[in-house]
């Protein structure tokens, strides 16, 4: 029974994910990406990756389609149609993908030897990190250095962002209040749902170093419930050039390489955490990353300032 | 009893994929604002059975956040497709 | 005792996944939108309910349970006000 | 099959899928939705690799499963980035016309200044 399911999910990912690339209209198209996302979440449970799961759900579905569909919706009265392809060629462009797609399968068909993997290898050192989520033990031991670059990776996508904003913009904020009409009923929502959010956030971000979570999954659900509090209008998005903001964007990241820096001295090298204390420093690094997280992130989906304060 | 639980989840799956085809081609743009209302309630009975069948209780982790972003997601449909509801309102009234 | 809260939870499941279908049916007949989400919305949530009740005699610690119920009051609480949100928009 | 077999066969679809969405969709928003297309069926590849290296007690290699996840966020970094450019460029090219049919409008008027 359990093939019959994974077999049907399959079929309707497949479906959905050929839908959204057939479907005239472009909202549509959007929807459907944000409905393949939750679906999404549903397959990673099914290969046992319940931490992809989770970020899956949130960042794949939540944060990333209310940014596509913003978009979408902006676009709609423009006439976005650049150059079709010429039928001859989307046959050939077909041909491509399906050739490519048949080697895949062809890959996946074969017949497996023994699968490389460094399950046990994690498994052995998980005790020198005193986690027990091996899976935030390669984010924030093993592979710290990835996980530290990610972040500067996600603070340069917001400096181009930002650095998209007109000339008359700069120094200004975000607009998100005109995204969703103001009404009452979404205003209630917003102050329903926060609380439960950031209850979730915390219990994510401190259940990770144990279970699945932590600070990726965590921040995002900030994020998301701060971007809802700013559409429905109870908050008005921070204007780009405040130092808190600023401070709050950089803090995480920057504990992160203080903490790295100190593992010259205190530890075997740079990231290198002295067993002893190594999952206090991990729990608070992701505590400051979560918050860094969630900001970093509300302002890549609110987009680049367009009006001054 | 997994096997049972598995069943349920395919069977619920099935459900939600007809809805989805009924919604998503649906020409009425409030209808497309009910897809992420739909997989949030079916995905996370789907969630809830698997964590219980594979007996896997971080998965209901999963079934909280799937609710909470389906939630959002829909506050998100709403804005996305509001301009395109009012369009059609008048469209209908010519 | 175990199998009694099997048949217990087949049935509930059972039960739940119907809710699961009368909602699609409603999706798929009924004339206009607010039916359409009345359909989605009310039956979608029993059934989630239902199959939540199934699901409690096999998880194991009180602390588990309530997480379930927690999911299910959850998805409520959203699906009340999401309703009222798309029924406004489209008025 | 199992499990990972069947999803991998599921990530060769999802790539070929979105290449072509990719190289066939005109709208650069649609580039950008097949782009997110193709890039799970990738990430999906990573999964399915994880899956068949269980070992240890563990129901995935922890690693590649790690790099998803760092995939994930940087693909959504990735994203907003190219929604900001695809916006900016839409509201450049709305301000040029605007400019070349009030040029247009008021007698022609070589190199299109207005």
């Amino acid at each position: 029974m359990a093939v019959a399911f994974d077999i049907g999910l399959i079929v309707l990912l497949v479906g959905i994910g050929a839908w959204m690339i057939v479907v005239r209209d472009v909202v549509v198209a959007t929807i459907i990406f944000v409905v393949y996302g939750l679906l999404m979440a549903i397959a990673w449970v099914r290969l046992s990756a319940v931490d992809v799961a989770l970020t899956e759900a949130a960042i794949g579905s939540g944060i990333a389609g209310m940014l596509l569909l913003g978009a979408a919706a902006r676009l709609k009265g423009t006439d976005a149609s650049g150059t079709r392809l010429s039928f001859p060629m989307t046959i050939v462009a077909a041909v491509l993908c399906a050739v490519i797609s048949a080697s895949l399968a062809a890959v996946m068909l074969l017949p497996t030897h023994a699968a490389p993997t460094l399950a046990p290898l994690a498994m052995q050192n998980l005790d020198q990190t005193g986690l027990g989520n091996p899976v935030a033990a390669v984010l924030f031991a093993y592979r710290a250095l990835d996980t530290l670059l990610e972040k500067v990776v996600l603070l340069l996508a917001l400096v181009g962002v930002w650095s998209l904003a007109p000339d008359r913009a700069w120094g200004g904020a975000p607009s998100l209040d005109n995204y969703v009409p103001p009404s009452d009923i979404l205003a209630f929502f917003a102050q329903i749902l926060p609380p439960f959010g950031i209850v979730f956030a915390i219990y994510m971000t401190w259940t990770g170093a144990t279970n699945p979570g932590g600070a990726f999954q965590g921040g995002t659900v900030l994020a998301v419930m701060w971007l809802l509090v700013m559409m429905a209008g109870i908050m008005r998005a921070p204007s780009i050039g405040n130092a808190w903001l600023r401070w709050l964007l950089v803090a995480g990241p920057a504990l992160f390489l203080v903490v790295g820096l100190a593992g010259f001295f205190i530890a075997a090298g740079f990231l290198a955490y002295p067993p002893a204390y190594a999952k206090a420093l991990i729990v608070v690094v992701e505590i400051a990353l979560a918050i860094s997280i969630a900001a970093t992130l509300g302002l890549l989906a609110a987009g680049p300032p367009e009006r001054m304060q | 009893m997994p096997e049972f639980l598995f069943g349920a989840a395919l069977f619920i799956l099935g459900t939600i994929a007809v809805g989805l085809v009924r919604i998503l081609h649906s020409r009425q743009a409030a209808d497309c604002m009910m897809a992420a209302q739909l997989i949030g309630t079916g995905g996370v009975a789907i969630l809830l059975l698997l964590a219980v069948a594979t007996d896997a209780p971080p998965v209901v982790d999963v079934a909280l956040m799937l609710a909470l972003l389906a939630a959002f997601a829909s506050v998100a449909f709403v804005g996305g497709l509001q301009g395109k509801a009012s369009a059609q309102a008048e469209d209908h009234r010519k | 005792m175990s199998s009694i809260m099997d048949v217990f939870t087949a049935l509930a499941i059972s039960c739940g996944a119907f809710f699961f279908v009368a909602g699609t049916i409603g999706l798929l007949r009924f004339p206009d939108v607010p039916t359409r989400l009345h359909a989605l919305t009310k039956a979608d949530n029993l059934g989630l309910g239902l199959v939540t009740l199934g699901l409690l005699p096999q998880v194991v610690g009180a602390l588990a349970a309530l997480k379930l119920i927690s999911v299910w009051l959850f998805a409520l609480i959203s699906g009340a006000i999401v309703t009222q949100l798309i029924v406004r928009a489209v008025r | 099959m199992t499990t990972a077999t069947l999803f991998g066969l599921c990530s060769s679809a999802l790539v070929g899928l979105g290449l072509f969405g990719l190289i066939v969709d005109p709208h650069p928003l649609r580039k950008v939705l097949a782009f997110n297309l193709l890039g799970s069926g990738v990430f999906l590849l990573f999964g399915v690799i994880a899956r068949r290296g269980a070992a240890a007690g563990l129901g995935g290699d922890p690693v590649p499963q790690a790099l998803v996840i760092t995939g994930i966020v940087v693909a959504f970094a990735a994203t907003a980035l190219a929604v900001a450019l695809v916006l900016r460029l839409f509201a450049a090219e709305a301000d040029s016309a605007v400019k070349s049919e009030t040029t247009s409008a008021g007698m022609k008027v070589d190199g299109g200044r207005s």
